[in-house]
């Protein structure tokens, strides 16, 4: 084994390079990188700009909306010759106008539904009850309650004096999604184009109205930086921490993992909040530092005990009593002989502490101790999407998919890495 | 092996008084007024609560007073379940953590086995290809995604086909079966490659084949001349595994409304309910000190080449 | 742990009259003398009883007490003979003399004792300025109870519903030896229902109290409450899963709920949600110009419609919610949003203070929805300002150390009212109030504040409430966004469940299974 | 030679790796008879060992064997089935044994699971055949695990572990490479006991021909995947009739390994791409133009060769 050591990196580097699945997981990691860092040049959006005429919006590739000129949304001029609950004006995204006569009832309820109501317990979204207070002849509605483009069913229900519902009528609306021409200011010769298509959102947007695509961009910086810069020095370090206290033994050794396990025993979530706070969290700093900061001191005793346990199986090996006959020092016979032979299983933790890192970042935004906004990262993303599963299922989805993009890529390189780094399965195959 | 396992507990006990001093002092240095509430408390009652916790005592007094109730086996009241003892606490609500941990564990260790195995089995072939792309699916979502998930798969089997499977609750061992399902899923990925790599590697070994030379059926290479082998590294992880799956389990907690002491402890966190925080502590490290020293012994007894003394 | 195999959960049983529903936390403190919280105080309301309690459309009537008098400084409560503890002991005058002492006494540590202020010398005895027996509460008898009041209070009847004004049996509460309410046998109830069963952080059950006086109108047989969780998914798929029989919705899950054809109702649950300003020194928004420019910028109806957008909450322009009784119907509200006015405004601004405007700090809760509010108000303060705002999300203990310290430029409240009256809202603004994080300080509005406090209902007071309004206004003391609002669906067989926005809620007491109704 | 106990005709096995089909095997004759030891003899990798584990069935199940004859005492070899009567010792006698099972557990199973030992008869039985091996204080060692052996004691219980199957056939896969030379000549001195004790064949597989030359009767020497020499002990090493086989014999007395074959220039072939003709032609001194174009014939005879020299009667000077 000794002698395979010598020429092992060459040979790795020549498995990986003829494994096509670890190349496969390779370039992939090179695309999420090169997502992330130079994806914002590609697609220049500002990942905070809100539209709150998209809110949610699903993919698409450019969407037709009728471009709505500066009034006032309040306002409603009711129509002559009312009969019944209608429209005051053509109905779209930013606001519904209702109007209807007032009859002997005492006072109305309006619902809206998204389905044909099936009776008086079914009608509904209740927006209000309105009583009239005038001495107007009819009484109007503003709805601007997170319109999408899509129908709606309005039912207005009249009380009686008790609040007795009398009867109800509904009203069928298809709403077309506008866009006030003020949002559009650096279009020209916006008078001339009613209907404006708007730039295209191909991973749709949030809750604010984002481009989801330029959110996943800048929150894979965060969720890459901790997903790989985390794992990759505490499994270092834990690794190098276990291979010394397995290979010195003794005294030292239980000192070493006591140690260890006091840091695992720490209350990770205190020392996050306490982190936060060292590190000078104040307010606007994203609270990455402090998060990766918490990472390296409190996650590194598991790859440690890991190591650990391989260690103190492979120092009777023949070879390791000959290299420490030979004169060779500690650090070098733990390098060069144990950790090679540890690789392989130190890779399969790597592989684990990726998803780990990016989750954990994810579970603190879950509790409220996750990144601080405008930043964003992708397990926050999936933590807000969500909510929205059902509905607006594709903002869980792409957060969701680009954490199980990362992942797979270290798995697969990891799994090729481990494959091509053990001698025996080596020996087996030539 | 008791002269070791006394010593160990020795180290133990300094392990966890670091443990509680560190925590101590994370603590307190934590901004934030653990007696603030919603409504501003008036100076006077501020005062009186001070008091009543004996917050109004320097730092190094509350410590001392800390350690010697712990020393009694007391931790004191809460702050936030107001008149409840933190000892209450832990009793109503580890053993929760502690069921639901060790079916998850039970369940991630046995199915770590068994994919493990299978997939080393068909080493570079479909049945090894299909549980790695399991394995990658589990671990690259996060356990919230997972619960929240399972949970409406449920619902939508309760209505589609009548069927009352409980969403959530603790109390039956039907409404354990999903949030543990959930919970030991990360654990059994992690732990099935782990016994895959390892399984391979024991598959290679001379005396595997010595084994079969011998004309041993596969079954018992399988099970006496293999699993034993393979399930070293994985056993290695195990004590920090248990420790993780019967306190990580807040998110799962949450969403199944079980009442386990995750819940609490995130809960402590976050009002700073600074009895609570020191009780679930402590009882943690000890309890993690404790599988630790469970699972080393437990190596030796599996692993004849480790030995316990620490006299090299 | 006992465990049943295959449990049936049914949301609802028309023959035994039970209900099952959830909590979002474990009731933190069911000792009603220091309760603070609104889940203590839903179970509360169901186990206990005060003088007098609240029924429909927030009317007095009675409870322990039969009748009562009020008369300038004087109170008299008769107290009903069939009025018992779940022991059969009688609710006696006595016990209401106790937990009032009690509560005062400093040792207790109610954080709400203030609210027995109104009563004579309430407020000395607190500070052990005098002895307890000098509070002006008399039990003549057992079953009359006389109080007398600092000066004349108008609200101070509704102030007996709350759960610091209920009665405490001395000898029960000195048995439990500082452990009182820790568990439920370690309670004594004397409302609609009593404890039968606390498994901590899993489930509660509430039965139908047989000594209660008007059990015969107590239709429900048991409340089980056996999921504690405040996960909101969870919640509604409990609910779709007919395990609980009422939850509320959020903006996510009422899409799902409209699909499912579920029965929604809403109510304003009578809170504010406002911008607090930091009036301290050194603090640019001292400056009255800068901050008419951040309250001429933002659009509550976008933020109510398009980024809060949970359904039933409201944009607001008042200090005063519209709900509260003895105000003038119109009373001033905050401007609509104007950008050209900001924009001047700002620059004033900038001349008074002398430098441009520093990146301003906003403090906020952990919560999604004040988090998107907060990226809302961030990304306008930004681009119709120039103004740099940083969001400041901190956990609960972590914010509230925070706004006590005044450590923030802005920060998102949020105000509950305690009674039934416009100066559970008046008080906030005080220069003394501890709540008033911002220090904000106008003697001018103190003196209404005491003004109010001491008049009777009718004009001259709904005048000076107007009068606050204006002043608020006028100095843009704080910037009201919203009150939010609640939709939640019930099973349709449950009937007459009563919404309130003090003390518990929702209230079960009267509500009752309609067998006939089909689902 | 008597009727051969072991009988193997035409003998082949391809082995498919990460880069090609290997033929790791061509085209092997092999015959033992009873109570004989055939030193199977060659470099690394030159297909002894794969042989071995053909014959013993212990090859990958990607592996591809083919032969025209494979008997052992009539019964039919290669059948995929375990063969009851063949038993097999290893190289490194520390990886032959389970670290995790005691030494006498591992000794005791054939006995148990294939001769229907009860647990008490296979421990006394485990405990007669260490001391058998001259392992002092057998009863106590058998309770250790491997180690706490040494090597040369481990190696002993690993033959008492072969011989537990009571085989007829002992397979020795380089049982002594791992060993010191004096520990070497007590197992070897061993084997032979035993192969007079028992009556056992024996297929002894080395690098070392000088190790055998005092025990074995015959000697097939290999390269490349072939048998390119056979005959008895005296008349290969008096009378080596192979190029290689001279090459192997001239670096004998140096009694280093890795100046055994320092006289030989060039490596092995690539077994993925088989020469059609001699596969030692390359590196042969004596190479002549046939040696590359056609393979050479074999003759059975007393000492069988593949070579065109020894066949065309030009043997050494």
């Amino acid at each position: 084994m000794d002698e395979q050591t010598g020429n092992l990196w060459r040979d790795v580097r020549h498995d990986i390079a003829h494994n096509p699945s670890a190349m496969a997981g390779f370039i992939l990691m090179l695309l999420l990188v090169m997502f992330c860092v130079t994806g914002k040049y590609v697609w220049p959006v500002d990942p905070a700009a809100l539209d709150l005429t998209q809110i949610s919006q699903p993919p698409h590739l450019g969407l037709k909306t009728l471009v709505i000129y500066p009034h006032d949304t309040q306002k409603i001029t009711a129509p002559d010759n009312i009969h019944s609950l209608q429209l005051a004006e053509p109905a779209h995204t930013e606001a519904v106008k209702l109007v209807w006569p007032i009859n002997d009832a005492r006072s109305f309820a309006l619902y809206r539904h998204t389905l044909p109501p099936s009776g008086l317990q079914d009608l509904g979204l209740p927006l209000g009850i309105l009583s009239p207070t005038t001495s107007s002849l009819t009484l109007g509605y503003v709805d601007q309650l997170l319109l999408e483009n899509r129908r709606y069913f309005y039912s207005l229900v009249s009380l009686d004096n008790n609040g007795k519902p009398l009867g109800y009528q509904t009203l069928a609306v298809d709403v077309a999604h506008a866009t006030p021409a003020e949002n559009l200011r650096d279009i020209k010769n916006i008078a001339q184009t009613p209907v404006y298509e708007l730039p295209a959102h191909p991973f749709g947007t949030d809750k604010l109205g984002r481009d989801l695509l330029a959110r996943l961009i800048e929150g894979g910086r965060t969720s890459l930086f901790i997903g790989f810069v985390a794992p990759l020095l505490y499994v270092l370090f834990g690794s190098l921490y276990g291979a010394m206290a397995g290979y010195r033994g003794g005294r030292i050794d239980t000192a070493m993992m006591a140690f260890a396990d006091f840091v695992i025993a720490l209350p990770f979530l205190l020392f996050v909040i306490l982190l936060r706070i060292a590190f000078g969290l104040g307010a606007g700093d994203s609270g990455i530092h402090a998060l990766l900061f918490a990472l390296l001191l409190l996650s590194w005793p598991n790859s440690a005990r890991l190591v650990r346990a391989q260690v103190l199986q492979l120092r009777n090996m023949a070879y390791v009593d000959a290299a420490r006959l030979q004169g060779a020092s500690s650090f070098y016979i733990v390098w060069r002989h144990m950790l090679p032979n540890v690789l392989p299983s130190i890779l399969v933790t790597l592989s684990f502490a990726v998803p780990a890192a990016i989750f954990t970042e994810a579970f603190l935004s879950f509790i409220g101790l996750g990144v601080v906004p405008p930043a964003s990262s992708w397990g926050s993303m999936c933590n807000e999407g969500l909510s929205t599963l059902l509905t607006h299922p594709h903002e869980l989805l792409f957060p969701a998919a680009f954490i199980s993009l990362t992942v797979l890529s270290f798995n697969l390189f990891g799994d090729g890495l481990r494959d091509a780094l053990d001698v025996q399965t080596r020996e087996a195959r030539q | 092996m008791l002269n070791y396992t006394l010593k160990r507990m020795a180290t133990g006990l300094i392990t966890i008084w670091f443990i509680a001093s560190a925590t101590f002092l994370a603590m307190h240095m934590v901004p934030g007024d653990p007696l603030a509430d919603d409504k501003a408390v008036p100076p006077e009652i501020r005062a009186a609560l001070l008091e009543y916790y004996g917050l109004d005592q320097p730092l190094s007094v509350q410590y001392l007073r800390f350690f010697n109730n712990m020393l009694h086996g007391d931790f004191g009241l809460s702050f936030t379940q107001k008149n409840r003892a933190v000892n209450d606490i832990i009793r109503a609500h580890f053993p929760v953590s502690a069921m639901l941990g060790c079916v998850a564990l039970l369940f991630a260790a046995g199915g770590a086995m068994v994919w493990g195995a299978f997939a080393a089995r068909f080493h570079r072939r479909w049945p090894d290809y299909l549980v790695m792309a399991i394995v990658v699916a589990s671990i690259s979502v996060p356990g919230f995604v997972f619960a929240a998930l399972a949970q409406i798969a449920v619902l939508h089997i309760n209505q589609r086909f009548g069927t009352q499977f409980p969403l959530a609750g603790w109390g039956t061992l039907q409404q354990m079966l999903l949030p543990a399902l959930v919970l030991g899923l990360g654990t059994m990925a992690y732990m099935t490659r782990l016994m895959r790599s390892s399984m391979l590697d024991v598959q290679q070994a001379q005396y595997i084949r010595t084994a079969r030379a011998k004309g041993l059926s596969p079954a018992r290479i399988f099970w006496v001349h293999k699993l034993r082998n393979a399930v070293l590294p994985v056993l290695s992880t195990l004590g920090p595994a248990i420790a993780a799956i019967t306190t990580g389990g807040f998110v799962v907690e949450t969403v199944f409304a079980i009442p386990g002491l995750g819940r609490y402890f995130v809960q402590a966190v976050q009002q700073l309910d600074y009895t609570v925080i020191m009780g679930t502590t402590v009882f943690y490290g000890s309890f993690l000190v404790l599988m630790v020293l469970v699972v080393d012994l437990l190596y030796a007894l599996v692993d004849p080449r480790i030995r316990l003394q620490d006299d090299r | 742990m006992p465990f049943q195999a295959w449990a049936v959960n049914h949301a609802l049983d028309t023959d035994t009259h039970t209900v099952q529903l959830a909590l979002s936390t474990e009731p933190p403190n069911l000792n009603s003398l220091t309760s603070t919280d609104s889940v203590s105080f839903f179970v509360l309301l169901h186990t206990q009883e005060g003088l007098l309690s609240y029924g429909d459309n927030d009317t007095l009537v009675g409870g322990v007490a039969e009748s009562w008098q009020m008369d300038g400084t004087q109170v008299s409560f008769t107290l009903r003979d069939n009025a018992r503890w779940s022991d059969g002991k009688p609710v006696t005058a006595q016990d209401f003399l106790f937990a009032w002492r009690t509560a005062l006494d400093r040792a207790t540590a109610s954080n709400y004792a203030f609210i027995l202020y109104p009563i004579k010398n309430a407020e000395k005895v607190h500070r052990g300025e005098l002895p307890p027996t000098a509070l002006g509460v008399y039990a003549d008898d057992d079953r009359h109870l006389r109080i007398e009041l600092e000066q004349p209070t108008a609200y101070f009847l509704s102030l007996t519903t709350f759960a610091t004004y209920y009665p405490l049996r001395e000898d029960f509460y000195r048995k439990q030896q500082g452990r009182y309410a820790a568990d439920a046998d370690k309670l004594l109830y004397n409302g609609a229902f009593i404890l039968s069963q606390w498994t901590h952080g899993a489930s509660l059950v509430m039965e139908k109290n047989p000594q209660y006086w008007n059990a015969a109108n107590t239709k429900l047989n048991s409340i089980r409450i056996p999921h504690i969780t405040n996960d909101a998914n969870t919640l509604f798929n409990l609910f779709q899963s007919s395990e609980i029989a009422f939850t509320e919705l959020s903006r996510e899950t009422l899409p799902q709920a409209l699909q499912q054809r579920l029965y929604i109702q809403s109510f304003l649950n009578g809170m504010l949600n406002y911008m607090e300003f930091n009036f301290r020194e050194e603090s640019p928004l001292r400056n009255h110009a800068l901050r008419e420019a951040i309250s001429l910028v933002i659009d509550r109806q976008s933020l109510v419609n398009k980024v809060i957008a949970a359904p039933g909450t409201r944009p607001t322009a008042h200090f005063f919610p519209a709900w509260l009784p003895g105000l003038a119907p119109t009373a001033n509200a905050i401007p609509a949003p104007d950008i050209g006015r900001a924009i001047t405004a700002l620059h004033t601004a900038e001349k008074e203070l002398g430098m441009q405007v520093p990146p301003l700090t906003l403090l906020i809760y952990d919560t999604p929805s004040a988090v998107r509010q907060a990226e809302y108000l961030q990304r306008v303060l930004q681009q119709t300002l120039g103004i740099q705002l940083i969001i400041d999300k901190q956990i609960f203990k972590q914010k509230l150390a925070k706004l006590n310290s005044g450590d923030f430029d802005l920060a998102l409240s949020a105000w509950g009212p305690d009674y039934n009256d416009p100066m559970t809202f008046a008080d906030l603004l005080v220069s003394s109030n501890a709540n008033n994080h911002g220090r904000y300080r106008n003697e001018k509005y103190d003196n209404l504040v005491m003004q109010a406090a001491t008049l009777p209902p009718g004009a001259a007071r709904t005048d000076t409430f107007a009068a606050m309004q204006t002043i608020i206004q006028q100095d843009i003391a704080v910037l009201p966004l919203t009150e939010p609002g609640i939709i939640y669906v019930q099973n349709r067989q449950l009937q007459n469940v009563k919404r309130s926005r003090f003390g518990g809620d929702p209230d079960f007491r009267h509500a009752y299974i309609d067998g006939q109704h089909v689902p | 030679m008597s009727h051969p106990a072991l009988q193997i005709e035409a003998l082949s096995v391809t082995l498919p790796t990460a880069r090609g089909i290997v033929h790791a095997v061509r085209n092997v004759n092999l015959a033992i008879a009873a109570g004989e030891m055939l030193a199977l003899v060659g470099e690394s990798g030159c297909g002894k060992s794969v042989t071995a584990q053909a014959i013993m069935g212990l090859l990958p199940d990607s592996a591809r064997t083919h032969a025209h004859t494979a008997l052992f005492n009539k019964q039919p070899l290669l059948t995929g089935k375990y063969q009851k009567n063949i038993a097999m010792i290893f190289q490194n006698p520390m990886a032959t044994f389970n670290p995790v099972l005691t030494i006498g557990y591992q000794i005791a199973e054939p006995l148990r699971l294939l001769h229907g030992y009860s647990r008490k008869d296979a421990e006394h039985e485990t405990v007669r055949l260490l001391e058998r091996m001259q392992i002092a204080d057998a009863r106590q060692k058998s309770l250790r695990y491997a180690h706490e052996f040494s090597g040369g004691m481990l190696q002993r219980a690993a033959i008492a572990m072969a011989l537990a199957c009571k085989p007829e056939l002992l397979i020795a896969d380089e049982p002594t490479t791992a060993l010191d030379v004096s520990t070497q000549a007590e197992v070897m001195a061993l084997l032979t006991e035993l192969r007079v004790e028992k009556n056992l064949s024996m297929l002894f597989i080395t690098h070392d021909l000088g190790l055998v030359s005092h025990h074995a009767d015959r000697i097939a020497v290999m390269y490349a995947g072939e048998i390119i020499e056979t005959a008895s002990t005296s008349s290969v090493l008096d009378n080596p009739a192979h190029p290689y086989t001279r090459a192997l014999l001239a670096a004998l007395p140096i009694r280093h390994s890795n100046a055994r074959l320092a006289a030989l220039e060039g490596s092995p072939p690539d077994l993925r791409f088989p020469p059609p003709a001699c596969a030692f032609a390359e590196r042969c001194a004596k190479a002549m133009p046939i040696c590359i174009q056609q393979s050479p014939p074999v003759v059975e005879q007393h000492h069988a060769a593949r070579c065109w020299l020894h066949n065309t009667g030009h043997t050494h000077e």
